[in-house]
């Protein structure tokens, strides 16, 4: 283990030096990474049984930095693997030209900043990853140069900016009155009356970056903008970082903060970011819009965590139940979103615009492809039996458990939007119309088809990821926030 | 000695005001960087007494804040060509 | 006492640099209010750290890692504003302009 | 007497950064914002962080200054009105109160101080703050450096296609014996001796990796404005060699240390060995220097373009 957690959390980064030093063997070096990565994954599920703490260089917090890889950390790592694999295997860029030389060096530095976000426990390392995948993913949104590229990608880093720095003054204010920035060290700290600033500073910094409605303007036209690889990654990855650490800000380590108003409030906004996203995602001409706009949507659920697994000081059956459900819900949607992001690009490939008109068709001329976005559709509408479905379940359920079936609402009507939204692309798709589309080798349709796939299996073999994630899974996550 | 050295330090910041307001008030650009220039040097001035008075290892700041000035300078300087890329003098003669 | 004056001071820079990143629309103004509020923070955490006496150094390595993150965005940030400016003619977000 | 000082150098601060904020041109205001750095790092050697105000001289007030002044330099003067101003002085004065406040809150001192100088002698530097940034936080570190990386590569994205390959920023025109041209011989090498002792000082005294490579970074930038050399195109191996050198040599000493801790008790990814540890923290600064000083210098130098 004191091995596979480095190689985890620097061999992405070796591999972007090595994408910067041959630009032309990019796609090789992601590839060589991608097998290292998931072989290394492998190994680490395969032998976890317990949490695994490595103290960088030996040095033990509070006055080093530790990594520490729990069930949570291996799924989002797991998710971060199998769709940036996907992602590298797909995307097209050859040769030594800008958009080459940029893509697979900033590929894998996105990747190793996530990898880094999953594995840290220390609040200003975690700032410093946030930055370094603020900065790729900014990088990779404005990658075809375009003015409208160009104005996404500013309004990107603009929003990032403002959350960053709130996030950093959060981290300040919880050095200066602990001495700690260790994760594991805040539960049993000395409670401050700055406390509750600090973790608000933190949240709302961490809210911007999630994209949680109302702050969502940055995150339709960077995702949309941006060359379909790309959007595949800062859709299905990017927002999950900052979400991953607010469940590890206000379930590890500050659950004594969290006060009924909070709780209610995240799940409003959470609901309010469904309904929106779906409102939104249904009047959009373009395909990519409708699927960047679902992204606002789908963000939406992760936040009803807050309401269903907090609250209440007694022990909470259902609490558990909530807490897995939305990470399942991360999960599915990651793949499920990486599919049709990668769906989209074949299709704008092939079609020349990615208006939803010129899917017409286009079952017969990639059926494959379409397909995989019907899969991926499944999920994202919570259907059986795929992942989406066992995290709706979850949470519809614990909804109804705790007494408070109003937080059932947005996941119902939520996957109605989206069976409404992604309705009119499919139709389109299976139009009895000769296609416009130009043919597309079954190569480059697999892969979405295989992400997609992975959506579905997420909920016919739901045993193993569910044991997964109970490992070192945190207290508060059974016990309930406060 | 040290209270006389803080003293000055204290006369010295008061009196690069002075060039703040030279700052605001322009009108040219020249104007306000040279303004800023003086306060480069009077903050080199006042790392020098507080040094003098405290530490002097901090005179490794006057160093670095005295030499990045004169770059600033040069920055300056090559802004004011037609996309930052020529010589003033040049552009002066043509 | 002094190390409470500073510490106010960073929490007053935080506050005028947050009001030019909100208020201003040119995206140039934005990035150096960006840089206002970061020194800000950074005095307020530099600050809250030398109240014991002796100056914690942990502080002093987070600043120096702020600093160089915080130029590596500027940097980022400038580069954006000049292709955009060639792109679209325009030093402001489409929803800000006039 | 301090407090005096202190008084008067926070309320130059805080007005040069109220005059950055609403002057009335962007030019004024990016002036104001270089005089503000040059307060700010005053404020440090208040504190007694002569390595903050080392960063902030050289980073802050410097190269941040030098990056906007370059950017107006490339700007039509075009007319700057900003929005309502009622929200944002809300949010901005809602938000210092809060801080005021939260400072004046805070617990007595509550820093790892005793516990990192107990700690570096150990680790191989004598200065705690090379200590903590190289060795016990040395992860946050090497991600720095990554950042920088990621930015460079950002900026390079931005250029236009028919612009790729060629040199970082707009290639420079200079007359030979003018003034500027004499400026670019005379300051170089007396900024290159200050940067690589800073680097040099910088395991015993304030200073280091990257202080110094701004200073060098900063040298490197006067060199190509001053015409005196063209810097290598952005497709040159040995300019990318250049670049990631300090990141790769940190990477490369922090695997060994993961492959050794298989069989060897006490070794650690990140970890230095105890007897090497002084030489090895000053052999990863230089590297670190040099590829902070290109990446930096080239991060202002901006993406590569043709005659526009």
């Amino acid at each position: 283990m004191s091995l596979i957690l480095p190689l985890l959390a620097a061999v992405p980064l070796l591999g972007a030096i090595a994408a910067v030093l041959a630009p032309r063997a990019g796609k090789g070096i992601g590839l060589g990474v991608a097998i290292v990565l998931l072989a290394a994954l492998a190994v680490l599920v395969g032998g976890l049984n317990t949490p695994v703490v490595l103290p960088l260089g030996g040095w033990e917090p509070p006055l080093g930095i530790a990594l520490r890889v729990d069930g949570l950390a291996a799924a989002f790592l797991g998710l971060a693997a199998v769709v940036m694999t996907g992602v590298l295997i797909a995307a097209p860029y050859r040769g030594a030209g800008r958009e080459a030389a940029a893509f697979w060096p900033l590929a894998l530095l996105l990747w190793g900043a996530l990898n880094a976000i999953f594995l840290s426990r220390d609040l200003f390392n975690l700032y410093v990853g946030l930055e370094l995948l603020t900065l790729a993913a900014v990088a990779l949104a404005a990658l075809s140069g375009s003015a409208g590229a160009l104005a996404a990608a500013i309004r990107y880093m603009v929003f990032a900016l403002m959350g960053s720095l709130l996030f950093l003054l959060g981290v300040a204010l919880t050095y200066a009155a602990h001495g700690a920035l260790d994760l594991a060290a805040l539960p049993g700290r000395n409670p401050q009356p700055t406390d509750a600033l600090a973790a608000g500073l933190m949240t709302a910094g961490l809210l911007v970056k999630t994209a949680l409605f109302p702050f969502h303007a940055w995150l339709a036209p960077a995702h949309s903008g941006a060359p379909a690889p790309a959007s595949a990654m800062l859709s299905a990855l990017v927002p999950k970082a900052s979400f991953y650490i607010l469940l590890r800000l206000w379930f590890e380590a500050l659950p004594d903060l969290g006060r009924p108003g909070f709780l209610w409030l995240m799940g409003a906004l959470g609901t309010a970011a469904i309904l929106y996203g779906g409102v939104m995602a249904l009047r959009q001409a373009r395909l990519k819009l409708v699927i960047a706009y679902s992204t606002v949507a789908q963000i939406g659920y992760l936040f009803l965590v807050f309401p269903l697994a907090g609250g209440g000081g007694a022990a909470q059956p259902w609490a558990a139940g909530a807490w897995t459900g939305v990470v399942f819900h991360a999960l599915a949607h990651g793949l499920a979103k990486a599919a049709m992001f990668l769906c989209a690009g074949l299709w704008l490939a092939a079609a020349g615009n990615d208006r939803i008109e010129a899917l017409r068709g286009a079952a017969r001329a990639t059926p494959m492809a379409v397909f995989a976005f019907a899969l991926a559709a499944i999920s994202l509408m919570g259907l059986p039996p795929s992942g989406g479905f066992t995290a709706k379940y979850l949470m519809v359920t614990s909804a109804f458990a705790a007494g408070a079936p109003y937080w059932a609402l947005g996941p119902l009507l939520g996957g109605l939007l989206a069976a409404a939204y992604l309705y009119r692309p499919i139709a389109a798709a299976f139009a009895p119309v000769e296609p416009e589309l130009r043919p597309v080798p079954r190569g480059q349709q697999a892969v979405p088809l295989a992400l997609a796939l992975g959506a579905i299996v997420l909920g016919l073999a739901s045993a193993p990821p569910f044991d997964l994630l109970q490992i070192g899974r945190p207290e508060a996550a059974a016990r309930g926030v406060e | 000695m040290s209270g006389w050295f803080m003293f000055l330090a204290t006369v010295l910041l008061l009196s690069l005001a002075g060039a703040l307001w030279r700052v605001w008030s322009g009108p040219s650009q020249a104007d306000r960087m040279m303004a800023a220039q003086l306060v480069g040097t009077g903050g080199v001035g006042v790392v020098l007494l507080l040094a003098a008075a405290g530490d002097w290892a901090m005179i490794d700041v006057a160093v670095v804040l005295a030499l990045l000035a004169a770059f600033a300078a040069v920055a300056f300087v090559k802004a004011q060509t037609p996309q930052g890329a020529g010589d003033p003098e040049d552009d002066a003669d043509g | 006492m002094n190390v409470t004056v500073l510490g106010l001071c960073g929490a007053l820079l935080v506050g005028i640099g947050v009001f030019a990143f909100l208020w201003q629309r040119h995206l140039l103004r934005r990035v150096l209010a960006f840089n206002v509020i970061g020194s800000g923070i950074f005095l307020y955490l530099g600050a809250a750290g030398a109240r014991g006496g002796a100056a914690d150094p942990v502080p002093h390595a987070l600043i120096i890692t702020g600093i160089v993150v915080a130029l590596s965005a500027s940097a980022l940030a400038v580069a954006l504003v000049l292709a955009h400016l060639h792109a679209s003619s325009a030093t402001r977000l489409p929803e800000d302009e006039p | 007497m301090t407090l005096a000082f202190d008084l008067v150098l926070c309320a130059m601060i805080v007005g040069a950064a109220i005059c950055a904020a609403v002057a009335g041109t962007i030019f004024a205001a990016a002036v104001f914002f270089i005089v503000y750095g040059i307060f700010v790092s005053l404020a440090w050697l208040r504190l007694d962080a002569f390595d903050v105000a080392l960063a902030e001289a050289a980073m802050g007030a410097g190269l941040t200054g030098i990056l906007l002044l370059r950017a107006l330099g490339r700007m039509p003067a075009s007319e700057d009105r900003p929005g309502p101003a009622l929200a944002p002085a809300l949010a901005g004065a809602g938000l210092a109160l809060a801080l005021g406040w939260a400072f004046l809150a805070l617990p007595e001192s509550a820093g790892l101080g005793p516990v990192v100088r107990n700690a570096a002698p150990g680790a191989g530097a004598e200065n705690p703050v090379t200590a903590v940034l190289l060795a016990f936080r040395a992860w946050d570190t090497l991600l720095e450096t990554i950042v920088l990386l990621a930015a460079l590569l950002g900026v390079w994205a931005l250029s236009r296609d028919e612009a790729w390959g060629l040199p970082p920023g707009l290639p420079q025109r200079v007359r030979p014996d003018g003034v500027l041209a004499g400026f670019g011989r005379i300051l170089p090498p007396i900024g290159a001796v200050v940067g690589v002792y800073l680097v040099w000082a910088g395991t015993s005294r304030p200073g280091g990796a990257f202080q110094g490579g701004t200073v060098l970074a900063a040298v490197a930038l006067l060199v190509s404005m001053a015409g005196l050399a063209q810097a290598p195109r952005v497709t040159s191996g040995a300019l990318r060699l250049v670049l990631v050198a300090g990141p790769l040599v940190f990477l490369g000493m922090a695997f060994i240390g993961a492959v050794l801790s298989l069989w060897q008790p006490g070794a650690a990814f990140l970890a230095l060995p105890e007897a090497h540890a002084k030489s090895l923290i000053l052999g990863i600064e230089l590297m670190l220097t040099l590829s902070i000083a290109v990446t930096l210098a080239a991060l202002v130098a901006g993406p590569p373009e043709d005659r526009a």
